[in-house]
């Protein structure tokens, strides 16, 4: 199962004197690679259901059409949770148990930070994007120092770092929201941007998220640290015996965790035009839904395996059956069907998979 | 099976007008029978009502049930904001689409809403509040406060107005504390019994919301303190029953949950026709005067109703 | 042969490094123990309230759901695995046992089985999908917390259960829910879990929880049945959830949809404070039952203190860091030795 | 000779037949047939990657073969089923040793099987029957209520053993038990193995040490690609009779080397300590020169070995490196001196299991491959491949995952990733644990190439015949520190001999063990039994 994700096929071994393996046709191989990769199989999913929606769209069985505006525009939603699901991906990468519970609170304590630069202090907004950014990626630092070099459980560290961000929060400014008249002017940065044929793209799509995936990517895939965190993630001991910085390697994937936090912390202020103390924790908090879509993403939770391309396919598969869903639906069943078919998405994806994994035999 | 929506989908401009009704989250009482009164409006007015809202109280649940609003076409938006400032942006968008926008329950005041339809002044419930309590207290004596979300502004206002009426007219009355449980009764309970034994001489307690005034009415009965504790709150009518019966909640405040439904949806109706509201509005037989401030575009229910165990039959929700 | 017997060498490790297992109590039970008395000394001095019957009542009453749901939580953890949906579980269970005692009048004891019953059904979903269908636990219970979440909303049906009748008021924080003066919740907790403590320590099937969480491989090399093991783990934490949830509807009242939200993040948390590792092989429920109790502790404690409310978590979290990390500098010094 | 006992003539207790097991596209067994009689020590011997282990997995229940049937005395075995196969009385140890870290060593023993006293475990009776276990085969009793995450892999592995021992048993099957463990341990093992064939018995023994199989097994089948290729009585068999059938082709002799070593002193260590694990050691490595540090289990060597490489660092002592001293604070300051360690627990310290073989090798030398903090995969791709090739790794490619490689060929991933950047200092703990003798020849020969590129060795292994075939010097190592150096040419006695020092064990009483003649020769091809 934890294989699955991050490690390519192993091709057949001829065996010696035995006749070599033939040559698998290719739709075996496709039906082979969409059922055992989880990236692939998430992006057929994908693709299934916005078809499924769009053709209902055009029949009317939905209660509006189900097109590329109003993707684009779901899009908005999704920013925030693809970016923190990027950010699990880092610490949950990194091994020992890794997880990061604390995006919550840090999204509220460094969406406040901004607030109070751009509100109260009048800063202009690119140093207050500094400093909002900075303070997330130094509370990602405390939890990285925990978990790294005291060797705190992960879930523990940042379990208690949000419940302190989170109050912190709170008391920054009695409980009350930062919105005066230049917070809501910080909306601009999250208007939306007309695409032709496309339709009304959220700019932050394009400022914040997709710079975030392709540095993410770059660093996972290509970089040096990249297979360092692996590495660590993967068995840290052999790690270290295999000359890795096993606590820096992992301290600094806390660090990024925190930094990407400080990013949502912008851009939920800009998007709701005010800096609210509860930001990270209102509903279910932001900690729980961002795990879910890393770990739907194929993630594998036990560290060393998982990828920046299953993330963003998973996010928006969640996305877009989440939009569908509202339109679904006259009255209020929609918000509840939503839960139904996410967590419907989560088992059965995985369920395929690891059938596929032993049918093909990955997993002995 | 089809959704024929011809007034959803408006381009084939069928006369039928859409009310999109959006609540802070599905299911509690209170909003399922705004629903009612919203539905008894659009039946008798002639509209359609869509009431659509999330699992989750949170402003960005709220927000993507409003863009599929927004999709769906619908001729007025209302929504009972999670976070008035939140819901600006959104609205905006919402007006943008040439949807006329207006808000219920909890205002958002710097947003482009047309008109607010306003169950009771802060004034009001703060004031009915704090007397009731004060009243079954004997005008003085130590009392807390088991507010819900810290950040709900429309609890927080109400709050200061507690404040201020206790400070000015209750020399002798003191609020000692405020907690927030949040939106669960149990841990309400919970808070109201710690307060109750931080401050052995308490006789007061206030359930700043639905879930937290049955809390406190609860925390009061299980610690057997009903005659020594006073509580009110603003909770509903079905749900504080038994404690108005068994005496461990005096009163709750609430206002007509439905009329103020019935009053919502005839707003919309209103702006959807382009009628102006007039200094006093006759909505209906129930609703003979509802005034209209155009100072800051509200429609106000009326006064606050104090529910006792005598009238809480009348309520069915 | 006794010539050919020659030992290796008594290596000087086995003096240090070596340390037997399964002394009476753990290190962090210890630490825990520790904190806790320090703290309920320093609060009955700072305040004449804490120390008082209602005050005490009031925190154990609290913490006794967590408590009950963490005794089958550990089991859960310590087999390496984890159960997210333990909130939702309690959310099916309270709707349709608040609904069956309110509308149906069930008495006490039906409901209670139903209650259990139930709670087992849902653990049982759980541990078949992780053990047959191979899925790793936080992929199952996430999706069976949206499930369960969903199923619960679904009986609802847009409106909360008010007006329950006290069925199950010995459970409650009530007189009537009192047993010498103390919670009976709480009572049931303690020796469910001392119970549980025994069976985990000295049966065979629950030391192979402990193999089952170490290495899941050699444990079936060595004839455990992993699968079986696995799935009553979830079970009984299912079961847990159903008698957590007949302590939350207590005496009665109101029963609100987003009943158990967050639970499962406070019952996790209380685990793995009382030392239980998170990637399985160690702890015991002792440890989960203090856990829970630091927690309930500091929360009642700020009220008592009148601090402002949201200083609240800020002392959770900070003391959650100082009971692990005492246990972790403990365990950092014996290594070094 | 001693290994010709009542072997062959008892009747049949476990049978495979036509067993076939694939591994996606790795076929490990293509039709295998094997037996076991009573009271027989069969050995099962094949290169690495043969199929040994699959083979003994799927006859224990841990796999589930693909075709062919097992059957004991007679009735068929439940396929996949470890508690069928106990029940059936096979009892199995296998390659890696399989312990839970947390649980005590008594408990280890008899999880699964506990002694039971009205339900409950019976610790005391356990702890009883392994204290006798653990004195049966020469472990320390004390350690019976010992974490065993606490102890070295070496006797972890014979806690396994221990546990194989503990049920009373028809079919006995031991993988590669002698891999990590010291000639004097093995001797040992021994003994206990011949007592249980006396007792009727049935023992498969799999071992890549094959002067062992002419001391305690009958019959010897030998596997090649998932094939049996022969099985005949020991009697009848050469060492290098053997070796050729595994490889499948003439394997070429080579008589202990004899060099002059004059390069200048790479490798200097003065008065290195570190608490009572070891003090004031004293050691000079030139270069080309290869020294072996030997001792026995809990001597100390391997800590020596972490202290040079800078996981635990020695708290005295200096360490120079071409005559600059360096402080070995952490791997990284160690690698940047100069020093790489081919780590002693492959399964925890060695291999990343579920990466692949470039991912495995590229591991330590990410700077190396990278250009400006970017990772370069194809210069990653071709050092893997030219190793798979340069030292014989049995796998389908780079992109393997190394949790798929039978025991040696892992173990050839990681030697590889030793020599990419052909260190000046290379220490090797048990450099060929789990390798056939083919493999062997190849990483001796390597290891002889390295040091006469101008490197310098430091051998450590407990494989007393390796450390005399390789080395030019021998530092023997008693309680932490040196007790006496042998040039080269020592006979084993000797070093075994100050090893263990006088508790019992004299040359004379070495000698008075009938088996311990033929240990001395040389392993490999050389020699004959
Ligand atoms: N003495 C040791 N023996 C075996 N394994 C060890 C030892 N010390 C540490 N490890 C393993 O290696 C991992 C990393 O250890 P550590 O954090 O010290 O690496 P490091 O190289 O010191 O990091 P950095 O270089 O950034 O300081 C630990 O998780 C532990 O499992
Ligand atoms: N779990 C697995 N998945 C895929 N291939 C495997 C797996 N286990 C073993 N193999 C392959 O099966 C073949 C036989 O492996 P096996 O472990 O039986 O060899 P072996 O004879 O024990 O070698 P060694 O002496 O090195 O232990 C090897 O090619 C190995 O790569
Ligand atoms: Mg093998
Ligand atoms: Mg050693």
């Amino acid at each position: 199962m934890s294989r699955s994700p991050a490690t390519a096929p192993t091709a057949p071994r001829p065996a010696p004197g035995g006749p070599p393996p033939a040559r698998e046709p290719l739709p075996a191989r496709l039906l082979r690679i969409a059922l055992t990769e989880r990236v692939a199989l998430l992006a057929v999913l994908l693709v299934v259901v916005v078809a499924v929606f769009w053709w209902q769209g055009r029949n009317q069985y939905l209660v509006a059409p189900y097109d590329l505006p109003y993707l684009a525009s779901a899009l908005e939603s999704m920013v925030p949770v693809c970016i923190l699901a990027i950010a699990q991906l880092l610490v949950v990468v990194s091994g020992r148990g890794g997880i990061d519970l604390s995006v919550g609170g840090i999204v509220s304590l460094a969406g406040m930070v901004f607030g109070f630069c751009v509100g109260p202090f009048g800063w202009a907004t690119a140093p207050s994007v500094v400093v909002a950014v900075a303070a997330g990626a130094l509370m990602g630092a405390l939890n990285g120092f925990l978990v790294a070099y005291v060797r705190f459980p992960a879930l523990i560290a940042t379990l208690a770092t949000s419940y302190a961000f989170g109050a912190l929060a709170l008391l920054s400014n009695d409980n009350a929201p930062i919105s005066d008249e230049p917070v809501q002017e910080l909306h601009e940065l999250t208007r939306s941007l007309a695409v032709p044929g496309v339709g009304d793209v959220p700019l932050q799509v394009l400022t914040f998220l997709v710079p975030v995936l392709v540095v993410a990517w770059l660093v996972l895939a290509r970089s040096t640290y990249g297979r360092s965190l692996y590495a660590v993630g993967t068995n840290d001991v052999a790690a270290l015996y295999a000359t890795q910085p096993v606590r820096r390697t992992r301290f600094l994937a806390y660090v990024g965790s925190g930094l990407l936090a400080g990013v949502v912390a912008v851009v939920t202020v800009a998007q709701f035009a005010s800096a609210r103390p509860d930001a990270g924790s209102a509903g279910n908090g932001m900690a729980l839904p961002a795990i879910t879509i890393a770990v739907l993403g194929g993630v594998a939770i036990q560290g060393g395996v998982g990828r920046v391309g299953g993330v963003v396919v998973a996010a928006l598969l969640v996305t877009w059956l989440n939009a569908g869903i509202l339109l679904a639906f006259e009255g209020s069943e929609g918000s509840r069907y939503q839960l139904l078919a996410l967590g419907l998405v989560l088992v059965l994806s995985a369920l395929l998979n690891t059938l596929a994994l032993r049918r093909y035999g990955r997993i002995s | 099976s089809k959704k024929t929506d011809t007034a959803a989908t408006g381009t084939d401009g069928a006369d039928t007008t859409t009310v999109a009704f959006v609540p802070k989250l599905q299911g509690v009482p209170y909003f399922e029978a705004m629903n009612a009164g919203g539905e008894a409006a659009a039946a008798e007015l002639g509209f359609e009502w869509v009431y659509r809202g999330s699992t989750t109280a949170d402003a960005g649940a709220q927000t993507d049930i409003v863009k599929s609003l927004i999709q769906q076409e619908v001729d007025v938006l209302v929504v009972a904001p999670n976070d008035p400032d939140s819901m600006a942006p959104v609205l905006q968008d919402a007006a943008d689409a040439g949807i006329e926008v207006m808000t219920a329950d909890t205002d958002a005041p710097n947003s482009v809403r047309e008109v607010f339809v306003n169950q009771a002044t802060a004034e009001g419930i703060g004031t009915a509040l704090t007397d009731s309590l004060l009243e079954a207290m004997g005008g003085k004596g130590k009392y807390a406060i088991v507010s819900c979300g810290q950040t709900a502004a429309n609890l927080n206002s109400w709050i200061e107005v507690q404040k201020e009426v206790t400070a000015e007219k209750y020399p002798e009355a003191e609020i000692v504390d405020i907690v927030y449980a949040g939106e669960d009764e149990a841990k309400a309970t919970s808070m109201a019994k710690d307060l109750m034994n931080a401050h052995p001489d308490l006789t007061g307690l206030v359930g700043e919301c639905t879930s937290s005034a049955p809390g406190v009415a609860k925390a009061v009965a299980e610690t057997g303190k009903i005659g020594q504790v006073f509580t009110v709150g603003l909770g509903t009518p079905q749900a504080m029953k038994q404690y108005l019966d068994e005496g461990s909640a005096s009163t709750t405040i609430l206002w007509d949950v439905e009329k103020l439904g019935y009053l919502t949806g005839w707003a919309g109706k209103q702006l959807a026709d382009g009628t102006a509201f007039s200094a006093t509005n006759e909505v209906s037989a129930d609703l003979p005067a509802v005034e209209y401030t155009d100072s800051d575009k509200m429609l106000l229910l009326g006064p606050p109703l104090e529910i006792t165990k005598d009238n809480v039959d009348q309520f069915d929700y | 042969m006794s010539v050919l017997a020659t030992r290796p060498e008594p290596a000087a490790a086995a003096t240090t490094r070596r340390r037997p297992v399964l002394r009476g109590v753990e290190g962090q039970e210890l630490v825990l123990i520790g904190v806790l008395a320090v703290t309920w000394v320093a609060l009955s001095l700072a305040t004449d309230t804490f120390l008082t019957g209602g005050n005490l009542r009031n925190i154990v009453f609290s913490v006794a759901p967590v408590a009950l749901i963490g005794i089958g939580m550990t089991a859960v953890i310590v087999t390496a695995g984890i159960d997210v949906s333990v909130g939702s579980q309690v959310a099916v269970v309270i709707v349709v046992v608040g609904k069956l005692v309110r509308d149906a009048g069930v008495p006490l004891l039906p409901a209670l089985a139903v209650a259990l019953v139930l709670g087992g059904v849902l653990g049982t979903v759980n541990g078949l999908l992780v053990s047959y269908g191979r899925i790793h636990p936080i992929i199952v219970t996430f999706g069976t917390l949206n499930v369960y979440r969903f199923v619960s909303l679904q009986i609802f049906g847009n409106e909360q259960v008010s007006g329950v009748p006290g069925t199950f008021a010995v459970l409650g924080g009530g007189q009537r829910g009192q047993l010498l003066g103390i919670p009976a919740a709480f009572l049931l907790a303690v020796v469910l879990g001392a119970l549980m403590w025994c069976y985990m320590r000295f049966w065979p099937t629950g030391r192979h929880l402990y193999a089952v969480g170490g290495d899941p491989l050699a444990a079936r090399l060595a004839g455990v049945s992993v699968r079986r093991r696995v799935v009553s783990a979830y079970v009984l934490t299912g079961v847990c959830a159903g008698l957590a949830t007949c302590v939350l509807i207590g005496s009665g009242g109101l029963v609100q949809q987003n009943a158990g939200a967050g639970l499962e993040l406070a019952v996790i948390a209380a685990v793995v404070i009382g030392g239980t590792s998170i990637v399985g092989g160690r702890g015991t429920v002792l440890g989960t039952l203090l856990g829970a109790l630091l927690v309930g502790t500091i929360t009642s404690a700020v009220t008592l203190l009148g601090w402002s409310s949201q200083l609240t978590n800020l002392f959770i979290g900070v003391f959650i860091l100082i009971a692990v990390g005492a246990d972790l500098l403990r365990e950092r010094r014996r290594r070094s030795r | 000779m001693d290994g010709s006992g009542p072997g062959g003539q008892g009747d049949v207790l476990l049978r495979a037949t036509g067993v076939e097991k694939r591994y996606g596209g790795v076929r490990a067994l293509r039709g295998v047939d094997f037996e076991v009689r009573a009271g027989e020590v069969h050995a099962l011997v094949g290169e690495n990657g043969a199929g040994k282990s699959t083979l003994i997995k799927i006859v224990s229940g841990a796999e589930t073969a693909d075709g062919g049937t097992v059957t004991v005395a007679g009735t068929a075995l439940e396929p996949g089923s470890t508690q069928a196969a106990m029940a059936a009385g096979i009892a199995t140890v296998y390659q890696e040793p399989h312990l839970f870290g947390e649980l005590d060593v008594a408990e280890n023993v008899f999880l699964g099987r506990e002694l039971r006293h009205g339900g409950r475990v019976d610790r005391r009776a356990q702890r009883a029957r392994v204290v006798e276990l653990l004195e049966q085969i020469g472990l320390d009793p004390a350690i019976a209520d010992v974490r065993v995450a606490d102890l070295p892999v070496a006797e972890q592995q014979l806690v396994s053993i221990a546990k194989a021992f503990a049920h009373s048993a028809r079919v006995l099957v031991l993988d590669e038990p002698s891999a990590i463990l010291t000639d004097r341990e093995i001797e040992i093992l021994f003994a206990v193995v011949r007592r249980l064939r006396a007792a009727g018995m049935g023992v498969v023994y799999i071992s890549h040490r094959l002067d062992e199989l002419a001391q305690i097994t009958d019959r010897v089948t030998v596997m090649r690609d998932g094939l049996v290729v022969a099985g005949e009585p020991t009697a009848s068999l050469t060492v290098r009779r053997i070796a050729e059938l595994m490889v499948g082709h003439a394997v070429g002799g080579r008589g202990r080397r004899q060099r002059a070593v004059d390069g200048e002193e790479v490798l200097a260590v003065r008065g290195l300590g570190r608490g009572e694990r070891f003090r004031g050691l004293d050691l000079t490595v030139r270069a080309g020169e290869v020294v072996a540090l030997y001792g026995l289990v809990g001597s100390g060597t391997s800590d020596i070995a972490r202290a040079l490489y800078g996981i635990t660092p020695a708290t005295d002592g200096v360490v120079a490196v071409d005559g600059r001293q360096v402080r070995l604070r952490s791997p990284r300051a160690a690698a940047a001196a100069g020093i790489t360690l081919l780590p002693g627990n492959r399964k925890a310290q060695g291999v990343f299991g579920d990466k692949s073989i470039a991912f495995n090798i590229s591991s330590a030398h990410l700077g190396f491959l990278s250009r400006s903090g970017w990772f370069d995969a194809r210069r990653e791709r071709e050092v893997a491949e030219h190793y798979i090739s340069e030292i014989a790794i049995k796998a389908p490619g780079p992109d393997t995952l190394v949790g798929n490689l039978s025991g040696g060929n892992a173990q050839k991933v990681v030697l590889a990733r030793q020599l990419v950047e052909k260190p000046r200092v290379l220490v090797m703990e048990e450099p060929t644990q789990g390798v056939d003798v083919g493999a062997k020849e190849e990483i001796h020969r390597l290891v002889l190439e390295l040091a006469a590129a101008g490197s310098a060795v430091l051998v450590i292994s407990t494989d007393l015949a390796e450390v005399l075939e390789l080395a030019d010097r021998v530092v023997v190592v008693r309680r932490g520190s040196v007790v006496r150096e042998f040039a080269a040419g020592a006979t084993q006695a000797d070093v075994l001999a100050a090893a263990a020092g006088d508790a019992g064990t004299t040359p004379g009483g070495t000698a008075a063990d009938p088996t311990s003649a033929p240990t001395s020769a040389p392993t490999g091809a050389g020699g004959t039994p």
